[in-house]
């Protein structure tokens, strides 16, 4: 049988390498295994490796592997596999796993199916990596034929082989016969489908053409459920979505905005966020004020999400000097969701005073003033990492790769790197408790809201388990006949 | 000089009252005009531009735009029939077949995407149960009567590749492939230069006398009408004015137009005074004169032109319309 | 005819460098770096620059279009930087897509716009000519995802009688492709009818009232005959020059519709790399589908010869 | 002589009057001419009509639908749809109005001038045009829309040189038939310099067929204006324009139809209206017409 | 008198066609190789069949088009490379009637601005009210009224369309002007109007006129001399008595025997000439009209013939090899005249006659020339 999945837009290249895109990654849950998977809560969970420890002085991490795994071309995958795959990661020029693996230092073949790994310093976030992209084992055969061509045609581990692709129309894989687990699988073929409009997604799914899709619009969340023939199954993001405001980014950091943190905590409290989940989201999705969830294990309870206070945003800017309320240009990407979003926070923010214009950019206008510092604010988010570092270190601290607002502050680097190099839960827990101290003050960033992942499924199909990550694992899914 | 003799034969074609009126117009465009025309004779119509000359024979061959004009009286004999200008069906029988017409403008009248030859086939076999071939050989027959050089091979040319000459030729040879019975001829060469109009009447001439067809002719060319006409009709401002045998019509005109037309034309001997004219021009029928419709250009308008003149017979067929015809007489009368 | 094509080749050439270079220029001004617009939330500014240089964007802008051009020239329309897959592949899957389509649509079009053309023209001022110009106007000013997402609702979801979206090449299944694309077709086919309905009405309106059409009534013809073939065949030339150029149109105007009903023709090809400044892609499907509009309009000018028998040789 | 002008046909009225008379005969050229006047009040008078503020949000009314209360509904953030409607349409008209303007602008005297000269001014407008027409409509409205912020007024402008081509090769071809005429030749006898036959001669007697064009063309640029309010580069919200209502209604064609229904009548509503008066305006300058 | 004021030397206008859709260049010979002078004072008349290059010619007198060879004098200044204000100049004294009354007038002017629009361009310093009373006495001139220049073309027959252009064309007081079929496109009572004005016009203003035409009866009424083109070539050319009583060129003789003549019983015997005149793209060889001469013999497939003189006249001239032999042998054409009609019919036409004479005269307050006399058209000074 066969399984189409709508996906909200076409991936990127197949290799992971290189890939960038959120939907590439659905399509490797099924074609590339790794070495570790995580459970719906988060915990790590063998997949290649079986069994896993790090050192006392946690720079040495040594993996026992699977041996009855062989790649779609037929490559037996060993100890050597791993390592010619780190290796890839981190040498081959047009690699994005770099910094993700940036803590690696050597790989150490110790048996056909043991490696080692040896890091610079303890990293907390590495067996987080191995569970995502980084983790992902292809063919080393493959790879060294193929070179920077791989994602043409990956050749990987898992259950599914790449049949073929169809830029923008299908990624259709087949089942790979010799997969060691491929009892567990029951679909002959998945073919991924991109389809962007929310709404002919889901008529698609009403129709028959598609067995399920990803990210229904939570509008349309009422509907669906309402349709005998179709499940709905959901899972709150790891992501986020906020304001990124530019506080010491080039020219456009020198304003009130930018030097005065009354003002950014102003917008925040304006804002009824709780409001904003109901009106843009029916309510499907979490209002947030932290780069986690409030559901997550490290949300700082000290910061519960703030309730809306105008008043107390107007004596804000009224202490900053600003009485008679302020101008503040926001940049929105120019799709249907983070205009509407930014609609009702401009409707919001206008009652204490704070005058909202907004400018929508394509996407790719957006992100280059961005990063250029060409900005005031920005509405943008992030699609969430599995380790709680993904989601804040490269934001908040100092010229980190991702840090758009060029936000700088000694402490929260310390506090950040810590928690990063730390093994013990507990002392990155406080460590991300105390910047979320002087952050939430600072507030460079105002978090707005946390994606919920909303499947919908023809009712035919059972086994499946929605992930925070917002990944579609086949395992164990079937569709009944009928 | 006619090969038929007609003299028994009734009128091919007869004319009777007829009156139209164009939609939305304030008086009849063409007014109780009668005309005939026998087997083997040539019927001139003449006027000046916008009399109603066209207009008078598209209405004879149906084929005045449909909707666009009503009419509001008169009748139409054809070969002793009455026609029914109202049934199209019966009208398309006809028409092409029958009673045939030629246009003015051989530039435009052909289809110009398609060979000559299949246009005259098609004429050919939408009136008979002719095949292919018969229709072919007749249209190649045709077209060398019409004394054009290898018909065979001309039948594949299209109409542009044909000059001016040529191309009326076509349009004649189309009208005649079917034998009719009454050609009407639109100012057939007004667009020709005169050695070319030499030709197309000469051609009309002979066939005429060979097949006995009567011919309406129209044109306002009296060179042409003392060419080819038996009799004229003179029609002004959709009135016929003047009606009688060609010699008749031409030495003793009786009508004030008629004169006025006959003084206007320069002369290739003689002196060469100053032309004399016929002031103004045709009322359009918006500002139609009551009466007689030539009064307000008549130098001889007196009050009584007001009321509409029958049309008398001054005798051999000869009839004017005119209060004062014959006017050396009645001027003197009514002076 | 030989010489002719010939010589309009050759004018082709530079027209076709011309469009080259505008559409280059233009894409080189638009803001937004294809690197980072393609790294999304990954940008590691090392492999930016890496990438930067391995796809020679740093050099000046005519050093990247003649590179661009000196390898058009061999064959190689680079590849896709978000893909990673040759242009000229791409192009291969998409060409057969867009034709069908386009050809879809113009079949569509010509099937209601043409006979409603000439019906109006020859029933013109009366209730009939009246119905079918509004008609055509609601055509015309439907938007194309207004009426698409409609159909999907309706045809689809309710009635389940037509695929909502989908592509199954036409060598696959030629039942099952041909079934999926009755609806985009149809969508984009509904304006095209509208202004080919409104361009025959008019073309008819002027045979309708030329002199040889009165010689074939004159003929006796019957007048069906008279209309389709006289006067019609007649009217066909400015409905062919018409038809080339909004094929032309179609072949790269097809977006939202190609969106809607998820056909992967090159309408969405070239929105998506234009919005992820993926120039290679773009650059490549301009110059298919301008060699395409000449090639259009070439025909035009072939079947304008072949019907107007003036133009052809003595 | 003078003896003519006794029977002289006196046609009082004045062409530009017989236009008009014309116009206001052909019915359904004034039903388009009422259409759009109608439009064109409400967005003039919108700020005095008692209706609510168009960008007024109200949480706990979103996607209602029409009542008493909201005529038309309400839409996702609560707004009046019915205010909304009526606040666009200004955009809405400006979008087609005024892109059709820039393409006029540019394209019938480059029309002209490559239509009257002829040779090598031709082929360089001519190719250029051609360039124009292959090139992607999206880059250019990007492009435009980057280097100016994707306002309103460059949708516009992106849609009006978008349209530009359409009006060279239509003004084009019709100077190619007008400048053959014997009035043409005429003008330069009596020795009119050329600008002069331009403006005097060529301009007035290609203009019926490209203004009737024009009004074709409004429409299709309202229409326009709405693909790239769904593309994100037309009215910036909150401000309302049909398009943009449209495309975000698109989202709720599920639980919220009218929230596309009106937008789309208006849409529909003003292009007939545009090309009604179009065709009023064609059959009233065509002297065959009657 | 003998002063020239048009020359025309050695012109010739080569198009060539097809180029542009079928690659099929070819070159029509539109007018090959034309010389004649033109007197001061005189009407000057150019006839042939339709296609011979007639229009062409007018429009290379007048420089609308651009000589392929040869040279125009006018008034002794070379017409050829005149730009700008000197083009401009010579169009103010050589103007040019149309063909064609209906197409040859912008139809979305106004008749004043039409008339008025030449003298803006020569008289600039015209001010509005000077040039609104010029553009009435023009009007007045053709036998219009003021009030029309408050109505547009379109509301007049062809006849006063054609007056229309007339006035235009004397707005700017040419010195010559050439009228290129100025009366085909009229009826013969409209025709008769435009020739007496033309005469009028000519005699009141010492006008020079060049009329194109291919009316045989017309050229004789109106003009003092005249040239017979055939195939873009001036075959005969001499006074209009001459040519009209002595045709020399075979094609002249043609031409004359098959005018049908508006007089009953006036039938002509035979077709004058068979065949179709060849395409000026392809032009015979040797002399261009012997493939339907009927005298042609083998030197004229060879030789082209040159104008040279017959001897009637000093100015008459043809290009014929043989044209002293076909004299010989066939008698000129006599000219019949129009049967004499009944004494009763020859009364109505003169009372007719008088009829007009009086109806004119009673508008002779407002109008001096209606009055006079039928003036003989035919001017005395012209003949040498
Ligand atoms: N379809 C029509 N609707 C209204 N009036 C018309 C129509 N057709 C012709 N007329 C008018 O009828 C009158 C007679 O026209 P007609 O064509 O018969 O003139 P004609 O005598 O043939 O002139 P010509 O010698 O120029 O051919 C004209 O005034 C013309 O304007
Ligand atoms: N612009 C042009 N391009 C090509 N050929 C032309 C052009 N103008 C005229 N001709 C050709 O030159 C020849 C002479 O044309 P011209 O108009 O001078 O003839 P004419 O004697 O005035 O004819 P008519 O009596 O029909 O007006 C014709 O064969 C014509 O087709
Ligand atoms: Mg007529
Ligand atoms: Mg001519």
């Amino acid at each position: 049988a066969d399984l189409r999945i709508a996906l909200q837009s076409d991936a990127d290249v197949l290799d992971p390498d290189q890939s960038r895109t959120f939907v590439g990654r659905i399509v490797y849950t099924a074609l590339c295994d790794k070495l570790v998977d995580i459970t719906p809560d988060l915990e790590i969970i063998p997949q290649l490796a079986t069994e896993w420890s790090f050192s006392e002085d946690g720079k040495q991490l040594t993996l026992k592997l699977r041996d009855d795994v062989v790649f779609h071309d037929g490559t037996p995958f060993d100890a050597a596999a791993v390592a010619a795959n780190i290796d890839r990661s981190q040498n081959l020029q047009e690699s994005r796993r770099k910094s993700e693996l940036s803590s690696v230092t050597g790989v150490e073949v110790l048996g056909s199916h043991v490696v080692r790994l040896d890091l610079t310093s303890p990293d907390a976030t590495l067996m987080a990596q191995l569970a995502d992209r980084a983790g992902m084992m292809v063919s080393p055969t493959a790879a060294t034929q193929a070179g920077a061509d791989f994602g043409l045609n990956p050749i990987c581990s898992g259950p599914y082989k790449f049949k073929e692709r169809v830029a923008q129309d299908r990624i259709v894989l087949e089942k790979f016969e010799d997969y060691y687990n491929a009892d567990d699988f029951h679909f002959d073929t998945v073919s991924y489908l991109p389809i962007p409009d929310t709404t002919v997604r889901l008529a698609n799914l009403q129709s028959g053409d598609i067995d399920m899709l990803e990210r229904l619009a939570a509008t349309d969340l009422a509907q669906a459920e309402s349709d005998a023939g179709i499940q709905v199954a959901s899972a709150v993001s790891l992501g986020y979505q906020g304001i990124t405001i530019n506080v010491a980014n080039g020219d456009k950091a020198d304003n009130p905005w930018g030097k005065d943190k009354r003002l950014r905590q102003a917008l925040s409290l304006s804002l009824d966020r709780e409001a904003i989940n109901q009106v843009v989201f029916n309510g499907a999705f979490a209002a947030g004020n932290q780069p986690f969830p409030p559901t997550s294990p490290w949300y700082s309870k000290d910061f519960p999400v703030p309730a809306r206070d105008v008043e107390q945003a107007k004596a804000l800017l009224a202490e900053a000097g600003f009485p008679d309320g302020i101008d503040l240009e926001v940049q929105v990407p120019n799709t249907t969701i983070p205009l509407q979003l930014m609609q009702v926070v401009q409707s919001m923010a206008s009652e204490a005073g704070i005058r909202i214009s907004l400018v929508s950019k394509e996407f790719a206008t957006l992100l280059s003033d961005q990063t250029a510092g060409d900005y005031t604010a920005s509405q943008i988010g992030w699609s969430g990492r599995v380790d709680p570092d993904g989601n804040i270190h490269q934001f908040m601290t100092t010229d980190a790769g991702l840090n758009d607002s060029k936000y700088s502050n000694a402490k929260v680097d310390a506090l950040l790197n810590t928690a990063r190099t730390s093994n013990d839960q507990q002392v990155r827990k406080e460590s991300y408790n105390a910047a979320r101290a002087i952050l939430n003050d600072e507030a460079p960033i105002v978090y707005l809201y946390h994606q919920t992942w909303i499947w919908a499924l023809d009712s035919a199909i059972s086994g499946f388990t929605p992930y925070p990550d917002g990944m579609i694992r086949l395992k164990g899914m079937k569709k009944e006949d009928g | 000089m006619s090969l038929v003799n007609t003299e028994a034969q009734p009128d091919l074609l007869v004319v009777q009252d007829f009156s139209l009126r164009f939609r939305g117009a304030p008086s009849d465009q063409i007014n109780r005009v009668s005309f005939s025309v026998g087997s083997g004779k040539t019927l001139c119509i003449v006027g000046e531009s916008g009399c109603g000359k066209s207009v008078t024979s598209l209405a004879m061959m149906g084929l005045l735009p449909a909707g666009a004009a009503q009419i509001n009286s008169g009748k139409m004999l054809f070969e002793g029939q009455a026609m029914n200008l109202a049934d199209p069906k019966a009208m398309r029988k006809i028409r092409g077949s029958r009673m045939t017409m030629i246009f003015q403008e051989p530039m435009s009248s052909l289809n110009p995407v398609f060979r000559i030859g299949d246009q005259i086939v098609e004429a050919v076999k939408a009136h008979s149960d002719a095949t292919d071939a018969q229709a072919r050989d007749r249209a190649v027959a045709m077209l060398q009567r019409v004394g054009i050089p290898a018909p065979a091979k001309r039948m594949r040319d299209y109409p542009h590749q044909l000059s001016g000459g040529m191309r009326q030729r076509v349009m004649i040879a189309m009208a005649l492939v079917n034998d009719p019975a009454l050609l009407i001829a639109d100012e057939p060469t007004t667009a020709l230069d005169v050695t070319i109009q030499a030709q197309i009447l000469e051609l009309i001439r002979d066939l005429q006398a060979e097949t006995g067809m009567g011919t309406i002719m129209i044109t306002h060319d009296l060179g042409v009408v003392a060419e080819i006409a038996d009799t004229v009709a003179v029609m002004y401002a959709g009135t016929v004015v003047e009606t009688g045998p060609a010699e008749r019509i031409f030495n003793d005109p009786q009508h004030p137009y008629t004169i006025g037309l006959m003084s206007s034309i320069p002369q290739l001997t003689g002196a060469r005074g100053r032309l004399s004219t016929v002031p103004g021009m045709v009322p359009t029928a918006r500002n139609m004169p009551a009466g007689c419709r030539f009064s307000t250009r008549c130098p001889f308008a007196r009050p009584v032109c007001t009321t509409e003149p029958p049309l008398v017979e001054i005798g051999d067929g000869h009839q004017a319309a005119c209060h004062f015809a014959p006017l050396e007489i009645k001027l003197k009368e009514s002076a | 005819m030989l010489s002719f094509i010939l010589r309009r080749v050759v004018i082709a050439i530079p027209t076709i460098i011309l469009i080259s270079i505008f559409v280059f220029t233009l894409q080189k001004l638009l803001p937004g770096d294809p690197v980072l617009a393609m790294a999304g939330e990954e940008r590691d500014p090392q492999v930016l620059e890496f990438l930067r240089e391995k796809y020679r964007l740093n050099d000046p802008i005519p050093v990247q279009y003649f590179t661009w051009i000196g390898n058009a020239l061999r064959g190689d329309l680079g590849i896709s930087l978000r893909t990673n897959q040759p242009v000229l592949e791409l192009i291969a899957q998409k060409l057969p897509v867009t034709i069908q389509l386009a050809a879809m649509a113009m079949i569509f079009a010509l099937l209601i716009g043409i006979p409603a053309g000439i019906f109006s023209a020859v029933k013109k001022g009366t209730i009939v000519d009246y119905i079918a110009n509004v008609v055509a106007l609601s055509g015309l000013s439907i938007p194309n995802f207004w009426l698409g997402i409609m159909l999907i609702l309706l045809v689809s979801v309710k009635w389940k009688l037509l695929p909502a979206s989908g592509y199954v090449p036409l060598s696959e299944d030629p039942v099952r492709s041909i079934t999926v694309m009755i609806m985009p077709a149809f969508v984009l086919g509904t304006a095209l009818a509208a202004t080919l309905m409104r361009h025959t009405r008019s073309a008819m309106l002027g045979v309708l009232n030329s002199d040889y059409v009165r010689t074939a009534r004159a003929k006796g013809l019957v007048e069906r005959r008279v209309i389709l073939k006289h006067a019609f065949r007649n009217a066909l030339t400015p409905i062919v020059t018409l038809t080339a150029l909004l094929f032309g149109e179609l072949i790269a105007g097809a977006v939202l519709t190609e969106q809607i009903f998820t056909i992967p023709g090159f309408g969405k090809l070239v929105v998506d790399a234009v919005f992820n400044r993926d120039y290679a892609v773009v650059q490549g499907i301009v110059l298919v589908t301008a060699v395409g509009f000449i090639f259009m309009n070439l025909l035009a000018d072939v079947a304008y010869v072949l019907l107007n028998p003036r133009l052809r040789k003595q | 002589m003078d003896a003519e002008s006794a029977a002289d046909p006196v046609l009082s009225a004045r062409p530009e009057n017989r236009v008009w008379k014309k116009f206001r005969k052909h019915r359904s050229a004034m039903l388009g001419g009422v259409l759009v006047t109608f439009f064109v009040l409400i967005a003039l008078v919108a700020p005095i009509l008692p209706i609510p503020d168009p960008v007024a949000t109200d949480w706990g009314a979103v996607r209602k639908a029409p009542s008493a209360a909201h005529w038309l509904g309400t839409d996702e953030l609560g707004r009046d749809v019915l205010s909304r409607l009526v606040w666009g349409a200004q955009a809405s008209l400006l979008a087609g109005v005024v892109s059709v303007a820039i393409a006029l602008g540019f394209g019938v005297p480059l029309g002209i001038i490559a239509g009257y000269f002829g040779g090598w001014t031709d082929a360089i407008i001519s190719r250029c045009t051609e360039a124009l027409l292959a090139a992607p409509f999206l880059i250019l409205a990007i492009a435009l829309a980057a280097f100016l912020g994707p306002s309103l007024t460059n949708a516009m402008i992106a849609i009006g040189i978008s349209a530009t081509p359409v009006f060279i090769r239509l003004t084009r071809g019709q100077v190619l038939s007008v400048a053959a005429e014997d009035y043409v030749e005429s003008a330069r006898a009596i020795g009119l310099s050329t600008p002069r036959i331009l403006r005097r001669y060529i301009l007035p007697n290609v203009l019926p067929p490209v203004l009737v064009q024009a009004t074709l063309t409004v429409a299709t640029a309202i229409i326009a204006e709405a693909s790239l309010s769904f593309l994100g580069l037309g009215q910036q919200p909150p401000s309302p324009s049909w398009g943009s209502m449209l495309n975000t209604a698109k989202n709720f064609l599920n639980q919220a139809p009218w929230m596309a229904l009106w937008p789309g009548v208006a849409i529909f509503l003003v292009v007939l209206g545009f090309n009604l008066l179009g065709d009023g305006l064609r059959d009233a300058l065509d002297p065959r017409e009657h | 008198m003998s002063d020239n004021i048009l020359r025309a030397r050695g012109l010739k206008k080569h198009f060539t066609t097809g180029g542009v859709v079928m690659g099929t260049a070819g070159v029509i010979r539109a007018v090959d190789d034309v010389s004649f002078d033109v007197r001061r004072g005189e009407t000057f008349a150019i006839v042939g069949e339709s296609g011979c290059g007639k229009s062409t010619l007018a429009r290379l007198l007048m420089r609308l088009l651009s000589p392929t060879e040869g040279d125009v004098i006018f008034d002794g200044i070379d017409v050829r490379n005149l730009k700008g204000r000197d083009l401009t100049a010579l169009r103010r004294d050589m103007q040019f009637i149309f063909q064609d009354p209906f197409s040859s007038l912008n139809p979305r002017m106004s008749v004043g601005k039409l008339i008025g629009e030449p003298l803006e361009t020569h008289f600039p310093d015209m001010s509005g009210a000077e040039r609104r009373a010029k553009v009435s006495e023009l009007l007045d001139k053709v036998g219009l009224r003021p009030e029309h220049a408050e109505r547009y073309p379109h509301e007049f027959s062809g006849g006063q369309r054609q007056r229309i252009g007339i006035a235009r064309a004397l707005a700017s007081a040419p010195k010559l002007m050439i009228g290129d079929e100025p009366v085909s496109a009229l009826d013969v009572s409209v025709q008769a109007q435009v020739i007496n004005l033309l005469g009028d016009l000519r005699d009141e203003l010492g006008l020079t006129l060049v009329i194109i035409a291919h009316d045989l009866a017309v050229i004789r009424h109106m003009s003092d001399r005249v040239a017979v083109m055939y195939l873009g070539q001036i075959v005969e050319q001499g006074t209009v008595d001459t040519v009209f009583q002595h045709p020399r060129h075979p094609y002249t003789r043609a031409l004359l025997s098959a005018i049908p003549v508006a007089a009953y019983g006036q039938r002509l015997s035979q077709t004058a000439l068979h065949g179709e005149m060849p395409s000026p793209a392809n032009p015979p060889s040797g002399c261009r009209f012997h493939t339907r001469c009927p005298y042609a013999q083998d030197r004229c497939t060879s030789q082209a013939p040159t104008l040279r003189p017959t001897g009637n006249g000093e100015d008459h001239v043809a290009a014929c090899h043989f044209f002293a032999d076909i004299a010989a042998a066939e008698p000129d054409p006599g000219r019949v005249g129009t049967p004499p009609r009944a004494a009763g019919a020859s009364a109505r036409f003169a009372l007719y006659q008088d009829a007009m004479q009086e109806r004119a005269n009673v508008r002779s307050g407002q109008d001096q020339k209606q009055q006079a006399e039928p003036k003989p058209f035919h001017q005395q000074e012209s003949s040498t």
